[in-house]
């Protein structure tokens, strides 16, 4: 991608426009937003700022024209045919405890085995502790190794029986790419249901979720470039008209008697009470935006920031790259720089307006693993350039004459 | 090394060359301490003796701010009555947490001042406090 | 309240400013925005847009400081003396559903009685009926009149044995006022809990909610003028410590390990993942606009307009109004117009600018109470006039022409 | 009365006399159908024999759209084969979610044509077509 095109991507986030001085290496904690999705939160409020589904009126009517149409572009961006299977959540957590309290209390029986990734952020974990927990069911390990892939020689092994692997798509500590299908395949023949935690996956690789082989998917629309507070479920139609509701409330049900109800069709069985309209209509607009560049482009800019990044820092001395190979690394990137603590590093880059997150990037177990306390981490998105790489690498070295005499 | 408002000469001696680092044979009283938000963790250790600490000790994980607080908390306390111990750790969360504090530090924190500067990085406060939290946590059981 | 207030707080709202010729009575359902809780939005998206509570740069550290700042301004404006007893929902049916899943699961159990009102919304009757299913705990009633106060005759016999007392503040259909301290007192002393669904109060009437006496109290922002996707649960300090957290993922943790966890304090204990905050903090702008107006204001400037527009309308030939005596009454007018379907008036008013709700309003045991399919329901707030009610009164007549011949 | 783009006098014509309203003795098919987003509620009766429908009725409550709408219904389909209610049925929904279709109504149609005008108001159209629905899902025991 030519520096052109990535000027003209630039000016679309009125963030960087406001701050011409700062590097946002933090994508994976929460991206930016690009004009046109502030913008469909702004005309939502400002032009047609009414209660969707109910209303009799046009301004109501408009609403939820844009929120069913906002459905559409997100099942586009993802490669889902049906968007009735494209269930709203406030964002991945939510979307997972969905599943674990719906799908999850039906479908886990004690003894199960739930099958995990060593790799697995806390929203991916914490929820099927809890539901072994409550079910009185194991958990199992897919290990990974020190460069954030995973090892699959036991993976039939550990698919023994299984009731339901859950993975992540990229990890966000390493940007390693999981082999989502294989694992998928392998899973499935096991009998295995699978769940994919794609919130680092779908803002940077082409998707064809029917494809993939997982049974559900989960994502964030502040990570793709819309706005905090949603995300979506995806599933098949199958299983999410066998599974109960999760949150009761209006908007879900069909009839309702002072004893009991009927649940209204797909996709509305899941998302009880008023919507997060405003930010629906944003995740909508960020995924036209996505489908506007082309996932494709987005994921050739990324390698090239990468393989620019992995040159430009990896000659730095005392840097050293936690992560996979370049064909298998996506987002983020992980590092220790010299023996300085990442959060030291953080602090001093900070200084230099280089956002970067340090610390365990809610992967406690996965730091225990490979023996770190934290990593430094820089991550990118569309929005990045090269000239991003070259001032962190000036910063990086700016801040290693804080510590000489030191550490070294 | 360059000066800087932060990372003070004295605080990266400090990190560099920990005093009072290990474990005591048989601390009268013992605490483990996390930053949940970064995974910073010390253990902190004390042998007190007629209600007086006689050695300090502690370990841990962590970024210079809070590896080098727990140093000087644990060189500073020694000697000192369990309730001299609370009312130093009282004075310095006080100073830490107020950040738009323009008195000069007080006389009794010593070479804790030279982490006045933390204060202008809220975040990194937390770090600052680590090992002090824990200590507090630590005589909760002496009463 | 001067015609000249009502006016300058008109143009606080881009919507109105936007649409002159709109008249807006739906705000039960939703309510507009002033712009300054779209502008806290759009600010925390061009200048500070980083991911909260783990960062360690400017922005994030500045995006966490704005995210507990609107936390206070919430806390301020319902009268909670401890912030951190106020929890971040996406919305009062989020907020609900937290309670019957975490308390509701540790403390009903078989054959416990859990006391409803005949008033309440889906989103305050379904939880309790699938909590009910699921511990074999029993419903019970208590009557609305067809004013829509409530029966208290036989309060004393139905909170015998009672665990939980769950009702509205408003009636979102007849803007009827609960007594709530009268109920809070006498379920209390029977030792049973109370749940306040504050969704239609908090947008209309002083609150301290420490001193109503109830346990739990859920509302909505983006019916008090927020965004939408926000909302809170407030409750009492050795309540929610005692409950275990609802959703689990990243943020609610202390300390994570393969096989268990520990859980982070209040009030993060209950915010899961990424929380919607940007709209978290134009619901603190809200509650600081509001707490800016003053409640009391804003009850008094309602008073005023619900009394001129019992007069105006109530003198239309046909026009029967459902509704309390006035000095119960906030918000919400719900009417019958001389047999005119409530669907027909919605259209015929919409087509002179003017949005009002007609249904069930998400209350359908209610409606079957009553003996009516629906009703036609016009609903204020703080930015309606008394011009309004006039345009409304016009529209009616102008509705009825339609009918005439057909239905009278 | 006014005359009026929706609310066309047939219309209000049908909702002021309804055609077949009411109950059939033994109905071969019976179904009830809600609208959950607004309460409206209509059941449809079918007689049928050797694959004709010889009488049909509805009873329900709803808005004026809705129930002109069962009225024309159940009097159009009087006298009609399984098969050319199943297509009148097709032809009449086509039309309604067709919004912007500016094709003169189809003659078939009759004066279902008078509902041409609900296309403008999409929320009103799940009116138009609650008891079409309904009768839809009787046929569907009929196979
Ligand atoms: C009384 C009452 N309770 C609960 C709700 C549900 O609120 P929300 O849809 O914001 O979750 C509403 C809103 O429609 C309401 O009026
Ligand atoms: C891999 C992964 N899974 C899940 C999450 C949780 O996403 P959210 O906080 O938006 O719910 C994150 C984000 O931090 C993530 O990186």
């Amino acid at each position: 991608m030519s520096v052109k095109v990535e000027l003209s991507r630039r000016s679309d986030f009125p963030l960087l426009e406001n701050q011409p001085e700062l590097v946002y290496l933090d994508s994976a904690a929460t991206s930016l937003k690009p004009r046109s999705v502030l913008e469909a939160e702004r005309s939502y409020y400002e032009e047609c700022c009414a209660n969707i589904h109910r209303g009799l009126y046009r301004m109501s009517e408009e609403a939820t024209r844009r929120y069913e149409e906002a459905r559409h572009s997100v099942a586009r961006l993802i490669g889902a045919s049906d968007p009735d299977c494209c269930i709203w959540t406030s964002g991945t957590t939510d979307a997972i405890n969905l599943v674990a309290y719906t799908w999850g209390e039906q479908n886990i029986l004690p003894g199960d085995p739930i099958v995990l990734t060593g790799l697995e952020h806390h929203s991916n974990l914490v929820p099927w502790q809890n539901l072994a927990t409550r079910q009185q069911a194991r958990l199992r390990w897919i290990e990974p190794r020190p460069d954030g892939t995973l090892e699959l020689d036991n993976l039939d092994e550990l698919l023994e029986g299984a009731r339901l692997v859950a993975f992540t798509w990229v990890s966000n500590v390493f940007g390693s790419i999981s082999p989502v299908q294989e694992i998928c395949r392998r899973a499935r023949a096991a009998g295995a249901t699978v769940l994919l935690d794609a919130a680092q996956g779908v803002p940077h690789l082409p998707c064809a979720v029917e494809e993939m082989g997982c049974d559900f998917m989960a994502f964030s629309g502040h990570k793709m470039l819309g706005p905090t507070g949603t995300g979506m479920l995806w599933s098949r139609r199958e299983l999410l008209e066998a599974m109960p509701p999760f949150r009761f409330g209006g908007d879900m049900i069909r009839e309702v008697w002072r004893d009991r109800c009927t649940f209204n069709e797909l996709p509305f069985k899941f998302e009880a009470g008023t919507p997060n309209i405003a930010g629906v209509l944003g995740m909508g607009a960020a995924a036209d935006y996505l489908l506007d560049v082309g996932m494709a482009n987005v994921r050739a800019h990324e390698l090239d920031l990468l393989t620019y990044a992995r040159e430009c820092l990896g000659s730095l001395e005392g840097f050293e790259l936690l992560g996979p190979p370049l064909d298998q690394h996506s987002g983020a990137l992980s590092f220790v720089y010299r023996g300085i603590h990442p959060h030291d590093l953080a602090t001093l880059l900070d200084r230099e307006n280089i956002c970067i997150r340090a610390g365990h990037h809610c992967c406690q177990p996965l730091m225990r693993r490979i023996g770190m306390s934290g990593t430094a981490r820089a991550s990118l998105s569309l929005y990045n350039i090269r000239a991003d790489i070259d001032r962190l690498a000036v910063a990086l070295e700016k801040a290693s004459q804080v510590f000489k005499g030191v550490l070294f | 090394m360059i000066s800087d408002d932060l990372y003070r000469e004295i605080i990266l001696e400090h990190y560099a060359h920990p005093r009072c680092k290990g474990k005591l044979e048989a601390p009268t009283f013992r605490q483990d301490g996390v930053n949940p938000t970064c995974g910073d963790a010390v253990t902190v250790e004390l042998d007190v003796k007629d209600n007086r600490v006689v050695r300090a000790a502690f370990e841990g994980v962590g970024c210079s701010i809070s590896l080098a607080s727990a140093s000087m908390l644990t060189s500073l306390i020694e000697g000192k009555t369990l309730d001299e111990v609370r009312e130093l750790a009282a004075t310095f969360k006080k100073r830490m947490l107020n950040r738009n504090d323009a008195e000069p530090c007080p006389e009794q924190l010593g070479e804790l001042e030279a982490l006045d500067g933390v204060r202008q990085y809220p975040v990194r406060v937390k770090c600052a406090l680590l090992a002090w939290n824990t200590l507090l946590g630590a005589l909760e059981e002496a009463l």
